[in-house]
C-alpha cells in the first residue's frame, strides 16, 4: 500500500488533550485516506527528544510534516531539512519562528488565558487574591497561559492581586498538593486558575480535600473530571480549544500542502469559555473531550 | 578501621518501637528542626488542618518508600514502584469501571497485579541473573507502556464505585474520634508501616531479607533457597506498591495511566534519607517514615511560604544534604 | 641493643569491649618476636594501634627511643612500620601487581602510568620469593593463599624497618610457609624488626625469637623462644595446660555408610572422585593448594554443579542440586572463606548462629521466636568460647577466630548428620583448636559422619580415621588414620601427578 | 565460587581499544542483533542520514554516560549528571549571550562549572561521607533550581554567537572526507571516549578509580588520600558532563533551562547495559558506548517502523531486560 504518510510530531502524547489532537488527526487520516502516526515526549521539556523524532520521521521520507514545536528556535535546522527536502511543514498548536511551516493551525494560548482572567475577575467581583497552578515553567504553552492570565490582571483587574503561580508538571497528584498548600498559606484567597487540564483537575481536587467551596476554579481544557466539576458546581468553567479541530485541521493542510495547493497562512482553530449554562450547546460540546 | 567506627547502630533494629528505633528517634532532630522552623516562620504552617494535609501528601510516597525499603535492605533496588503503582490502579480502573466489578474484587487485582509484577522483577533479579536496577528500569519502562495500552491511553473514572473515594479520602478515624480527621490514606500508610516493621524485624522473610544484603552467598551455603526468599521480598514489595496504586487512584478518583514517572527517587530518596544503607544489610520503616515526612514537610513548608518555585527546588536539595548529613555526624559521634 | 619499637601501657577499648588493658610490647632489630594469645587476646587490636589503623586511648609508642603519634597509615609506613593484615585486604578487581604497588605506582609525566614497570618490579619481588605467579593475573580469581602471597609480597615491596606478620600462614601450605620462613630470614640479616601473630605453635621453635604472650586484652610476659617448652607458653596463653591426645582410630566395621559420592567430575577441578564416609567416622582430606578438596566439598554441597557423578545419602540416591537440597539430606558445610562464603558479617551473632535453622524457630504466629535462637546461641558461646559482649554483637566486631566459632555453632546448631568442615581451625587458637578436636571427635562419637579438609598435615593425621589424599582434582589413594601412616606417605600421594613415571622431589 | 563465576572479564580492560576490549566486542552481539532486525524490517533504516541521526541522538546521552562511568566504577552514583548538563548550558548562555563574551569563553565557563560542581558533589561524598546518591540527588535538585534562577526561567538563544551551533551540528569531518557527514557532535563523543578510555587505563586516576571501587578500605589503608582522589574523580565527570552541556546546547542553538530530569536515568541505564558493575570496581568505556548506542538504535528503531508509542515503551523495556540477560548468559558460558 502506497499511502501518501504524514507524522505528527506533537509536545506529549499521554494527555487527554493529545488524545483529542490525535482523534482529530486519525479522523481526517480516514477521509483522506493518508497514514498519520502522531508522537510526542512524555512532558514538555524535552525539546532535545522531540527533535530526534522529527529526525526519525524525516527518514521516513513522509509526504508532509505536521508539528508543534516545543521550541520553535531550537527546531529550525532540522525543519530547513525537511525544506530542503522538500517536506512541506504544518504547524500546530502554536507557531514556529520561522516562514518554513506552509500554515500553522493553533489557539491563541495568551489571548485565551486573557479570558479566563476576565472572567475570574467577573465571578469573584473585581477584586481579592487569586492564584494559578500551571503545567510548566518553560513551555509555550506554559508561558503563553500564565503570562495571558496576569498580565491581563494586571492591566485590566487591577484590583485582583495573583499572588501566586506555581508549576505542578501536569501531575494531578503534585497539582493537588500544590493547591492544598497555596490554600493553606492564602486563607483570602478568592479563586484559582489551573492552566491546563492537570492542573485543573488538581486545583478541583485540593479545593475538594480542604472543603474549601468558595474558591471560584477556572479551568483549561476539557476531559471527563473537569466536565463533571462543571456539572457539579465545583468549576465555575474552564477555556477550551479545539483540540480535535486543530488534529483535523493539521491533517487536511498537510495532505493539500503534499499535493502542492495553496494552503492558508494561518488557520485560528478558536477557544471558548463553556461553563454549566452552555456546556451541551452543540458547538460547544463539539469541541469538548472526555 | 574506619568502617567499624562509622558503624550505624545494630541492622536489625528494624522494629518500629523497639530498642533499635530508640537510637534512631535522634534522627527525629532533622524533622523536629524542619517543623520547628516553618512554625515559627508562617502562622498558617503548624494547623490541624495543614498536618492533615502534609500527611495525606506523605501516604502514597510513604507507601511506595516502605515498599522500596525492602528490595533495598536485600540490596536491590526497584525502580518500577512508580509505574507499578499507576498499573495496580489501572487494573482497578478496568476491574472496577470497565468489568463493573464490585470494589472488594478491585482491591484485590490492584494488590495482587502489584505482586506479580513485582514477582516477575524478583524472577529476573533471582533466576536471570539481572542486576536489580537493569530488571526494574525494564519492569518500569513496561509497565508505563502497558498502563498506556490498557486504559487505551484515558484516565478511567471510579464514579461508578460508590466507596471507591474512601479508601484515601474518607475519615474512620473521625467516625471513632470526632474532631480527628485522619483520612484513611494516612491510617493505611501507618498499617501498611506496622505490618512491614513487624514483618522485617519478627518474621523469617524479614531476617532474611536482612541477611541477603548482608551476605547472600553465605546465607545460599547455609541451606537457604535464597532465589526464592528473594522473589518473595520483590513480590512483597510489589503488592505494597499495589496499595499505593489503591490510594493514588482513590485520590485522584481516577486512574491516571500516564502517572508514575519520577515517584522512583522520590521513594528512595525517602529510603535513603531514613538511614536505610543503599548497600543492603540495614535499614528501618520507621527511618523511611521519617525520612518521606522530611520530604513532604519540606515541600509544603516551603510552598506555604510562598518561596519561589525554582527556590523550592534549590533549599530541597540543599536541606537533604545537610539532613543526612547531620545524621552522619550523628552517627559518628555515638559511635 | 636498643629497641626499635616501644609500646607501653597500650590502653584501647571498643563500645562494649575492653580490647586492651596496659599492654607492653618490645621489638629489636633483627628479631623476630611472636606475639602469641587466643582468640581475642587483643593481638591485631595492638598491631593495628602500632599500624596507624586504630588510635589508642592510652599508653606511648617509642620508635628508636622517641615518643611518636602514628595517626594514619601513611605515618607508620613513612617511619618504617608496615603490616600484613589478617583479614585480606586487597582490591579483587585490579591485577596482583597493581595491588602490590597501590598508591606507589612508577609513573611518567602527568600522571601517566608505567605499567611495564610495574609489573618487572612486582615480576622481581616473585622472584625474590620463588613465587610463579604473573603480575598481570586479577587478585579476585586467586585462591586465598596466592592472595596472602600477594599481602605478604606487598610488604616486602616496601623498604620495612619493621614488619608485622598478622597470621601470615594461616592459608598457606607447607611448601609456601617454607618459602615465607626463607623471606624472614633474609630480612633478619637485613636487620629488620619482625612481628609474628600465629596460631601455629610447631612455627615459634623455627622462626622466633622470643616470644610475648597475651591474654584477655592483657600482658601475660614474654619469654625466649629457644629455651622455653612450648607447652609453657600454652599454658601461659590459656591458663592451664593442655593435653595432646593421640588419635584412637574406633572400630567401625559394620557401621552404616553415611555419605557415598560415586565418580563425581567437574571439567578439569574435579575428576572421577569416589569416596564413602561412615557413620561415627572422620575422614580426613589432604593435598596440597588447588588439590581439589574445596571444589569436591562445594560439589557435594551442592554449591557448584556436577557434569556426572552421584551422591549417596544414607545408601539411598540423593540428587542434590542447590545447598538447600544438601542441607535438607542432612549435610552441612563449613567453608574456608568464613568472610565470604559462611558469615553475614553486617549481622549478630545470633542471627549468624540460627541461619541455617530459621525454619526451626518460628512461633505459631509465624513470628520468629527470638528467646529461643538466644539461647541456642548462647549455648555455643559458652560450648565454643566465642569471645563476644553478648549474642547480639555484629559478627564483623569479634576477632578472626571468634568469628570462625560462631560459623561452627551455626551448623553445630543446624544439627546434621554429615558435616563436612573445610579448613575448621583456620586462624583459631591452640586452645580452641583442641577444643575443636574433642568436639569433632564427640561429634564422630555421636554418630555423625564428618569430613575434615584441612591443608595442615598434623592436624589430619591428629584427627581421621582415614585420610583421603587428593592431587590435581583426583582422588590419588585413601590412607588408614592412627599412628601407622606418616606425614611422608601423605605428601607422596598429594603429589601423585598424572604422569606416575616422573618421580617427584616431595615425596 | 560464585563471585568468580559471575566475574566478568578483567575489571581495568578499560582501554577503548585493548585486549579486554577483545571480550566486549561479544556485548557487540545486542547491538548487531538490533541493527540485523531493524535493517530487514525497514528500508528507511539502514541509511546514512538516519545512521547519522543515531549517532547524533547518542552523543549527549553518550557523553553523560561516559560521566558516570567513572563515578559507577567508584563504587558511587551520579543523579545529578542531567541537571548538571542543563546547569552548564545556561552558563554558557549566561556567558556567550548576557555577557556576549567570546565563543572560547563560553566553552571554558561551560566545563569550569561542570567542574566545580562535580567537585562540590565529591567534596559531599568524600569529606562529608554522604551517600553518593542522596549527595548527588541534592545537587541534581539544587541544579534543577538554579538553572532556572540563572536563565531567569526562560530559554537562552545562542543567536548573537556565530559557531556556536556548529559545535554539536557542523562537520568538521565532512570537509576532510566529503560524502561523510558525521557532526562534531559525534566526533566529539568519540574524542571523549577515547581520552577517558585512556585517563582510566593509563592513568593514576584511573588506576585509583578502579581499586576506590574495589576496596576503599585496603587503598586507604595503604596510605593514598582517598578523598582527594575521590573529589577528583567526580570533578572530573563533571567537567564531562559540561562538554555535553556545550552539545546539547549547541544541537537545540538554545540553553534550556527546564530540560534534563530523567537523563541521569537514561545515562545509568546505558552505563549497565554496557556492563559496567553498579558495585564498582570494573567497567570500560567501550561498554558504555554500546550501551548508549544500543538505546539509541531501539528508540530510533521502533520509531521508523511505526510502532505505536506506548507500545515502543514496553518493548524498549522488554529489550533492555533481554540484552543484559544474554549478556549474562554469555559471561556465564564463558567462564
Ligand atoms: N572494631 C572493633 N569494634 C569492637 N570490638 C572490636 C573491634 N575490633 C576488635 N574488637 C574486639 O577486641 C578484642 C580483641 O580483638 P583482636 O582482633 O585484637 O583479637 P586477636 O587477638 O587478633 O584474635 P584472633 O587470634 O582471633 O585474630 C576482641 O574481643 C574483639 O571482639
Ligand atoms: N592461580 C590460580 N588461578 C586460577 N585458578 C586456580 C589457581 N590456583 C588454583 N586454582 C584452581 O582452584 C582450584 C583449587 O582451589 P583450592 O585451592 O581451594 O583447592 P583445595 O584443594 O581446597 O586447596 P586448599 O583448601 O588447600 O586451598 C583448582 O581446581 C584450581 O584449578
Ligand atoms: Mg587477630
Ligand atoms: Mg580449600
Amino acid at each position: 500500500e502506497d499511502k501518501v504518510y504524514i507524522p505528527l510530531i506533537s509536545k506529549g502524547f499521554q494527555h487527554q488533550f493529545w488524545q483529542a489532537v490525535k482523534a482529530g488527526a486519525d479522523k481526517a487520516a480516514a477521509e483522506f485516506n493518508v497514514e498519520v502516526t502522531f508522537e510526542g515526549p512524555d512532558n514538555e521539556t524535552m525539546v532535545d527528544r522531540q527533535i530526534d523524532m522529527l529526525s526519525a520521521a524525516l527518514a521516513k521520507k513522509p509526504a508532509a510534516l505536521g508539528f508543534a514545536a516545543l521550541d520553535s528556535q531550537a527546531a529550525i535546522p532540522i525543519l530547513k531539512e525537511a525544506q530542503e527536502a522538500g517536506i512541506p511543514v504544518i504547524a500546530f498548536d502554536s507557531g514556529v519562528d520561522s516562514d518554513i511551516p506552509k500554515t500553522t493551525a493553533a489557539t491563541d494560548n495568551v489571548a485565551a488565558a486573557a479570558l479566563a482572567a476576565d472572567k475570574m475577575a467577573e465571578l469573584i467581583g473585581g477584586a481579592g487574591k487569586v492564584a494559578v497552578i500551571a503545567h510548566d515553567q518553560t513551555s509555550r504553552t506554559g508561558i503563553d497561559r500564565v503570562d495571558g492570565f496576569v498580565n491581563q490582571m494586571k492591566e485590566k483587574h487591577p484590583g485582583i492581586e495573583v499572588v501566586t503561580v506555581q508549576y505542578g508538571a501536569g501531575d494531578h497528584l503534585k497539582s493537588t498538593e500544590i493547591t492544598k498548600s497555596i490554600l493553606q498559606a492564602n486563607p483570602a484567597l478568592k479563586g484559582m486558575f489551573g492552566a491546563n487540564e492537570g492542573s485543573a483537575i488538581g486545583v478541583v481536587n485540593g479545593v475538594t480535600e480542604m472543603d474549601r467551596k468558595e474558591i471560584v476554579i477556572i479551568g483549561y481544557d476539557s476531559g471527563t473530571q473537569q466536565l463533571q466539576a462543571i456539572r457539579d458546581g465545583v468549576m465555575a468553567g474552564a477555556i477550551t480549544q479545539n483540540p480535535v479541530g486543530i488534529g483535523y485541521e493539521t491533517v487536511k493542510a498537510a495532505v493539500a500542502a503534499a499535493k502542492g495547493e495553496e494552503v492558508p497562512t494561518e488557520i485560528d482553530t478558536g477557544f471558548y469559555w463553556f461553563d454549566k449554562s452552555n456546556m451541551d450547546d452543540p458547538e460547544i460540546a463539539a469541541v469538548l473531550y472526555d | 578501621m574506619s568502617t567499624a567506627e562509622a558503624a550505624p547502630p545494630p541492622g536489625i533494629a528494624a522494629r518500629l518501637f523497639s530498642s533499635g528505633a530508640h537510637q534512631k528517634l535522634l534522627a527525629f532532630a532533622s524533622l523536629i528542626a524542619l517543623l520547628i522552623g516553618f512554625t515559627l516562620a508562617s502562622p498558617n504552617f503548624m494547623q490541624m488542618s495543614n498536618i492533615i494535609a502534609i500527611l495525606q501528601a506523605t501516604s502514597v510516597n510513604g507507601v511506595l518508600a516502605i515498599g522500596v525499603t525492602l528490595v533495598i535492605i536485600t540490596g536491590g533496588i526497584d525502580l518500577s514502584v512508580g509505574t507499578l503503582m499507576t498499573f495496580c490502579s489501572v487494573i482497578a480502573g478496568v476491574v472496577l469501571t470497565y468489568w463493573g466489578l464490585p470494589l472488594p474484587v478491585g482491591i484485590v487485582a490492584a494488590i495482587a497485579a502489584g505482586t506479580l509484577c513485582g514477582l516477575a522483577s524478583g524472577t529476573f533479579v533471582a533466576k536471570m541473573k539481572i542486576p536489580p536496577f537493569i530488571a526494574t528500569l525494564g519492569m518500569m519502562l513496561m509497565l508505563k507502556g502497558l498502563s498506556l495500552v490498557i486504559s487505551g491511553t484515558r484516565p478511567i473514572y471510579f464514579n461508578d464505585t460508590p466507596g471507591f473515594t474512601d479508601i484515601s479520602r474518607g475519615s474512620i478515624v473521625e467516625t471513632i474520634i470526632p474532631g480527628l480527621p485522619i483520612p484513611n490514606g494516612v491510617l493505611i500508610l501507618f498499617i501498611v508501616a506496622i505490618a512491614t516493621s513487624y514483618i522485617l524485624g519478627r518474621t523469617i522473610l524479614g531476617r532474611y531479607t536482612f541477611a541477603l544484603g548482608s551476605n547472600e552467598e553465605a546465607v545460599r551455603l547455609s541451606g537457604v533457597n535464597t532465589d526464592a526468599w528473594k522473589m518473595a521480598i520483590y513480590a512483597l514489595a510489589g503488592g505494597i506498591c499495589g496499595i499505593a496504586g489503591l490510594l493514588i487512584a482513590s485520590r485522584l478518583n481516577s486512574a491516571q495511566p500516564a502517572l508514575g514517572l519520577g515517584y522512583e527517587l522520590e521513594a528512595i530518596a525517602a529510603v535513603v534519607i531514613g538511614g536505610t544503607s543503599l548497600a543492603g544489610g540495614r535499614g528501618t520503616i520507621m527511618g523511611t517514615l521519617i525520612g518521606a515526612l522530611i520530604m513532604s514537610v519540606l515541600t509544603n513548608g516551603l510552598r506555604i511560604l510562598s518561596v519561589e518555585q525554582e527556590w523550592q527546588t534549590v533549599v530541597t536539595g540543599a536541606i537533604i544534604i545537610l539532613a543526612v548529613y547531620a545524621d552522619m555526624l550523628r552517627k559518628r559521634r555515638t559511635s | 641493643m636498643k629497641p626499635i619499637i616501644a609500646m607501653k601501657g597500650i590502653v584501647k577499648h571498643f563500645p562494649g569491649v575492653h580490647a586492651l588493658a596496659d599492654v607492653s610490647f618490645g621489638l629489636l632489630p633483627g628479631e623476630v618476636h611472636a606475639l602469641m594469645g587466643e582468640n581475642g587476646a587483643g593481638k591485631s587490636t595492638l598491631m593495628k594501634i602500632l599500624a596507624g589503623i586504630y588510635s589508642k586511648n592510652g599508653g606511648q609508642i617509642l620508635i628508636d627511643g622517641q615518643a611518636v603519634e602514628i595517626g594514619s597509615p601513611r605515618e607508620a609506613q613513612d617511619l618504617g612500620v608496615n603490616i600484613i593484615h589478617q583479614e585480606l585486604s586487597l582490591m579483587n578487581d585490579l591485577t596482583v601487581a597493581q595491588n602490590i604497588f597501590i598508591g606507589r605506582e612508577p609513573r611518567f609525566s602527568f600522571g601517566r602510568l608505567d605499567e611495564a614497570a610495574l609489573n618487572r618490579k612486582t615480576a622481581e619481588i616473585f622472584k625474590s620469593m620463588n613465587l610463579s605467579l604473573d603480575p598481570r593475573t586479577i587478585v579476585g580469581t586467586l585462591p586465598i593463599a596466592k592472595q596472602q602471597m600477594v599481602e605478604i609480597a606487598k610488604a616486602l615491596s616496601f623498604n620495612s624497618r619493621v614488619l608485622i606478620m598478622d597470621e601470615p600462614t594461616a592459608a598457606l601450605n607447607n611448601a609456601e610457609i617454607e618459602e615465607l620462613f626463607i623471606i624472614i630470614r633474609r630480612l633478619k640479616s637485613e636487620r629488620v624488626g619482625i612481628i609474628y601473630i600465629s596460631h601455629k605453635m610447631d612455627e615459634l621453635k623455627r622462626i622466633a625469637d622470643r616470644v610475648t604472650v597475651m591474654r584477655d586484652g592483657q600482658y601475660v610476659g614474654t619469654v625466649s623462644a629457644a629455651e622455653t617448652p612450648v607447652s609453657e607458653i600454652i599454658s601461659m596463653m590459656v591458663g592451664r595446660a593442655l593435653t595432646d591426645a593421640a588419635v584412637v582410630v574406633p572400630e567401625l566395621g559394620d557401621a552404616p555408610v553415611a555419605l557415598e559420592a560415586r565418580g563425581l567430575s567437574r571439567e578439569r577441578e574435579i575428576r572421577d572422585v569416589s569416596f564413602s564416609v561412615k557413620r561415627g567416622e572422620i575422614l580426613g582430606f589432604a593435598g596440597l593448594m588447588g588439590a581439589g578438596r574445596t571444589e569436591v566439598a562445594r560439589a557435594v554441597f551442592g554449591a557448584d554443579p556436577l557434569d556426572s557423578g552421584e551422591i549417596h545419602v544414607h545408601g539411598k540416591l540423593c540428587p542434590i542440586r542447590s545447598p538447600g537440597d544438601a542441607v535438607r539430606a542432612g549435610i552441612g558445610y563449613l567453608s574456608e572463606d568464613r568472610k565470604h562464603f559462611g558469615l553475614a558479617t553486617g549481622m549478630n551473632v545470633r542471627s549468624n548462629i540460627a541461619m541455617a535453622s530459621l525454619d526451626r524457630f518460628i512461633s505459631t504466629i509465624g513470628a520468629l521466636d527470638e528467646a529461643g535462637m538466644r539461647q541456642a546461641a548462647q549455648r555455643y558461646i559458652d560450648q565454643l568460647t566465642i569471645r563476644t559482649p553478648s549474642d547480639t554483637q555484629e559478627v564483623r566486631l569479634l576477632s578472626g577466630g571468634n568469628q570462625q566459632k560462631v560459623v561452627i555453632a551455626k551448623w553445630l546448631l543446624r544439627d546434621c548428620d554429615i558435616l563436612i568442615f573445610d579448613e575448621p581451625t583456620r586462624g583459631i587458637d591452640v586452645g580452641a583448636k583442641s577444643e575443636i578436636y574433642k568436639l569433632l571427635h564427640s561429634l564422630a562419637e555421636q554418630g555423625k559422619a564428618i569430613i575434615v579438609i584441612s591443608s595442615e598435615l598434623p592436624e589430619v593425621l591428629r584427627l581421621s580415621h582415614r585420610i583421603a589424599v587428593m592431587c590435581e582434582g583426583r582422588l590419588t589413594g585413601i590412607l588408614p588414620g592412627g599412628a601407622g601412616t606418616s606425614q611422608e606417605e601423605i605428601m607422596h600421594l598429594a603429589t601423585l601427578r598424572e604422569s606416575v613415571t616422573q618421580p617427584l622431589g616431595a615425596a
